[in-house]
């Protein structure tokens, strides 16, 4: 399958505009709509398109679906462990142990910017995984 | 740390499971080593929990409506370890299967930790979220052959179970609608005002998730998914399936009926006399049904909807007899259709045939099987010395209280038929000689070999639970009766 | 007609599919029509006559916010509905899949045919 | 023949479904009742979790473990679709 020029140049001009819009929902979803799901699937949908655009073999000599499965079980080993975190430093399960902040800064919300970027990587791995299983699936032969 | 041991109880299979998939070698002791300290940890809970003392923990250090909290009390502290028992034998069982890699022993922990979670949580939506982990995994564990019947059967209970949970989903936001906070304690002390202003809108919420257990409990109309899904999933998952998964809709069911609405007002729409006729029903027809089959799992499958409907009627009943009768028979049923699945799976791969006729002959070959699997069997017809009776006896004896004859002539005659079809499964053991199944020589070979101590020693347990039950039913009795005190006389913290 | 009713109506257009298409990928739809709906649903329960979204302006301190605004809460939940129904669809999706890798149909009637 | 009476009995059940619904709601909608909860999540949701965007504060402050059994979920999802579609048996 070939796609066209055009298709292929845009693609790749978007990309890292769609990857940054991903990182800014990330990491402002405390702030403003947004947040770890919705960054995450944005930045799963960049490499979905990219690897719509260009080959899939190629995709996924950038992006394997290696790293992609590691990220994903990282991301959720990383939000079990803070959930832990809480508990070694005297608060509940899941409980708030970074200082609140300043409203409307980035660095404000305590444990959600962590949670977010956690959540946002975990999503991104798992929107793209599924895609590549999905479509790199032939049928039995 | 003695505080947060309600939280450590799900999240130990959780972070097993997942500890499971990073390490190839270590899945089976991991497993195990999390079951245990689940179990551990609830027996510690448990003297608390029976002394009349609530385990609470507010998740984040949230508490009341505002965030999510997990309570212990004697009902959950029941069912949970009723869960956890089972899942570890389960796992002992699946051992020796050398098919099952590690996303089979991740999905079990993940069903077993979320089975964990429907029960301890008080929030009525995360018990959704809960109740969905579970489905998904439990859909997975039945396609794990992924032979074509295997994924037709998943996908059919994805379809049934999907419904079920979006009605679930849809009465949680009636609710939420009404009383403005998912905290069933909480909804619980605002739903009498709603009650006054608005009754049609609550027995519509009770009705939707109602439907939305019923389809996951398998009563008679909505009991499409059970027998496809039961019957074809692998040997140890249909003893979990059909041991604890269905009961964890019976609990949802007790927790929204007992809890949430108040038992004042489930007598005040009658639907008691719903649940009786429903149990009745789905009591006739999985009789009916599981007479007629020819595959030994599929008759155990359509034995399950057979004993829920006395379940049902016990809790129809809802007297404390009939209460009582219930959950022991919900105990009864677990220990002894896993029983019943764990020997029809060592059958199934020693005789290499799912037909009843094909098991002539392993009575002599195994008979110390053959006579865990008669045990089990004369448990589930209502057979004096086994459990299974006890807990009958209880219910008939309630339902004649209460002044209905009509359910105890209908357990009597399902009791009948229930002997035909289960004699006969035992008639076909101790007859005849072992034929040669359709499995060659050599594998069927490995198959015995195989069958080790790993694979009897969970049916010699369980057997003897049954035995242990039926001779001494006060135990079973004194294990059920803080959790009926507690829904008859519930108060609200 | 508020949203709160054609929420319904629309749920009962969902369980309408999922009943009667014979299809596996339409009755996956009547699936995902049901759960849209129970999203509007939620959202439309929490609605506040003249109400804004629930996010607050920069540089405010906390205290009583004078705006009126919406019910946060259903808006949190259905974020957890929609995460949960695109599972389950991937997961019916992937078992569609091989499904039809298997019996090379999608009609239920010609899959229950089948042994 | 069958086939047409299946679907209008289908059509039949969906349509008094609906009726009962829409009949047994009693929303007034734009005007809920019982706003108490809301109502301290609006007030003091930013103090007690520092998040001007209040949705974020319930789902990664207050009801926390929803969003992380929710992860989960998708994970098992992810998963049950790589181990469904991966290789030949």
């Amino acid at each position: 399958m070939r796609s066209s020029k055009i298709i292929k140049t845009i693609a790749q001009k978007l990309f890292p505009f769609i990857v940054l819009f991903g990182f800014y929902l990330i990491s402002h979803g405390h702030l403003s709509p947004g947040g770890g799901f919705q960054g995450g699937v944005v930045l799963g949908t960049a490499i979905i398109l990219l690897a719509l655009s260009h080959s899939i073999e190629q995709t996924e000599k950038k992006f394997k679906s290696r790293w992609l499965n590691m990220l994903e079980k990282l991301g959720i080993l990383t939000l079990i462990f803070l959930g832990f975190l809480g508990i070694f430093l005297g608060y509940s399960f899941l409980g708030n142990f970074l200082p609140l902040g300043k409203p409307g800064q980035i660095a404000s919300g305590g444990l959600m910017l962590p949670f977010n970027i956690a959540i946002g990587i975990k999503v991104a791995a798992g929107i793209s995984a599924i895609f590549y299983a999905l479509i790199k699936y032939r049928g039995e032969i | 740390m003695s505080i947060h041991i309600p939280i450590l109880i799900i999240i130990s299979p959780l972070l097993a499971a997942f500890l499971v998939l990073l390490s190839r070698k270590y899945k089976i002791i991991l497993a195990t080593a999390s079951i245990i300290t689940s179990i551990v940890f609830t027996l510690t809970l448990s003297s608390r929990v029976l002394s009349g003392d609530k385990v609470t923990y507010h998740l984040g250090g949230w508490r009341g409506p505002l965030g999510i909290s997990l309570v212990v009390d004697e009902l959950s502290l029941f069912f949970s370890l009723i869960v956890l028992g089972l899942g570890l034998l389960v796992i002992v069982y699946s051992m020796p299967e050398r098919n099952y890699g590690r996303t089979y022993y991740f999905l079990l922990l993940i069903s077993l930790s979320s089975m964990i979670g429907v029960i301890y949580t008080a929030d009525i939506f995360n018990m959704y979220v809960f109740y969905e982990l579970l489905s998904l995994a439990v859909y997975l564990l039945i396609a794990y052959p992924k032979t074509g019947v295997t994924l037709r059967a998943s996908f059919n209970y994805l379809i049934m179970g999907g419904v079920g949970l979006s009605f679930f989903l849809l009465g949680v936001g009636f609710l939420y609608a009404m009383t403005g906070t998912l905290d069933m304690f909480h909804i619980a002390e605002r739903l009498p005002a709603a009650f006054n202003s608005s009754m049609q809108m609550v027995i519509m919420s009770f009705v939707l998730i109602a439907t939305g257990m019923g389809i996951k409990i398998a009563v008679f109309p909505l009991h499409g998914w059970l027998p496809d899904a039961h019957s074809m999933a692998p040997s140890p998952v249909s003893a979990l399936l059909s041991g604890v998964t269905v009961k964890i809709g019976i609990y949802c069911l007790i927790r929204v009926v007992y809890t949430v609405f108040s038992t004042e007002m489930f007598l005040l729409i009658s639907s008691h006399n719903i649940l009786i006729v429903l149990g009745v029903v789905s009591l006739l027809f999985g009789a009916s049904m599981a007479l007629a089959q020819k595959d030994l799992k599929r008759l155990l499958a359509y034995s399950t909807i057979n004993q829920l409907g006395i379940v049902f009627i016990g809790l129809g009943i809802g007297t404390e007899l009939g209460l009582t009768g219930a959950l022991f028979h919900v105990l009864n049923h677990a220990i002894m259709k896993s029983t019943l699945f764990f020997c029809a799976g060592i059958m199934i791969a020693e005789t290499g045939t799912r037909e009843v006729k094909g098991l002539s002959g392993f009575g002599r070959q195994q008979p110390a099987i053959a006579f865990s699997f008669v045990i089990a069997s004369l448990g589930m017809i209502g057979i004096p010395p086994i459990n299974g009776f006890a807990s009958k006896w209880l219910i008939c004896l309630a339902a004649v209280e209460a002044g209905y004859t009509f359910p105890v002539v209908i357990i009597l005659i399902a009791s009948t038929i229930a002997a035909a079809y289960y004699f006969r499964v035992i008639q076909v053991l101790f007859g005849g000689s072992l034929k040669q199944g359709a499995m060659p020589a050599h594998e069927r070979e490995q198959v015995i070999h195989r069958g080790n101590l790993f694979r009897s020693w969970p049916i010699y347990i369980l057997a003897a639970g049954c035995l242990l039950l039926g001779l001494l039913p006060a135990l079973g009795i004194s294990l059920v009766k803080p959790a009926v005190s507690l829904l008859l006389f519930h108060v609200v913290p | 007609m508020n949203p709160v009713n054609i929420s319904l109506l629309v749920c009962m257009i969902g369980l309408y599919g999922v009943m009667s298409k014979n299809n596996l990928i339409k009755k996956i739809m009547g699936l995902t029509i049901m759960n849209g709906s129970i999203v509007l649903f939620f959202i439309s329960i929490g609605y506040r006559k003249g109400g804004l979204a629930p996010i607050l302006e920069k540089g405010t301190t906390g205290g009583i916010p004078t705006i009126i605004v919406v019910d946060p809460l259903p808006q949190a939940l259905m974020l957890t509905a929609i995460v949960i129904g695109i599972s389950v669809t991937a997961l019916a999706l992937a078992l569609i899949v091989k499904i039809y890798s298997k019996y090379k149909t999608l009609d239920i009637q010609q899959l229950s045919k089948e042994r | 023949m069958f086939k047409e009476m299946k679907k209008v009995f289908f059509i039949i059940i969906i349509l008094v479904m609906t009726i009962l619904f829409i009949l047994s709601v009693d929303i007034e909608y734009g005007n809920p009742k019982n706003l108490d909860v809301a109502n301290y999540y609006i007030d003091q949701g930013l103090h007690d979790t520092g998040a001007i965007n209040l949705v974020a504060s319930i789902y990664l402050g207050y009801r926390a473990y929803d969003t992380l059994m929710e992860t989960i979920v998708l994970f098992v999802a992810v998963a049950g679709v790589i181990f469904c579609l991966r290789g030949k048996r």
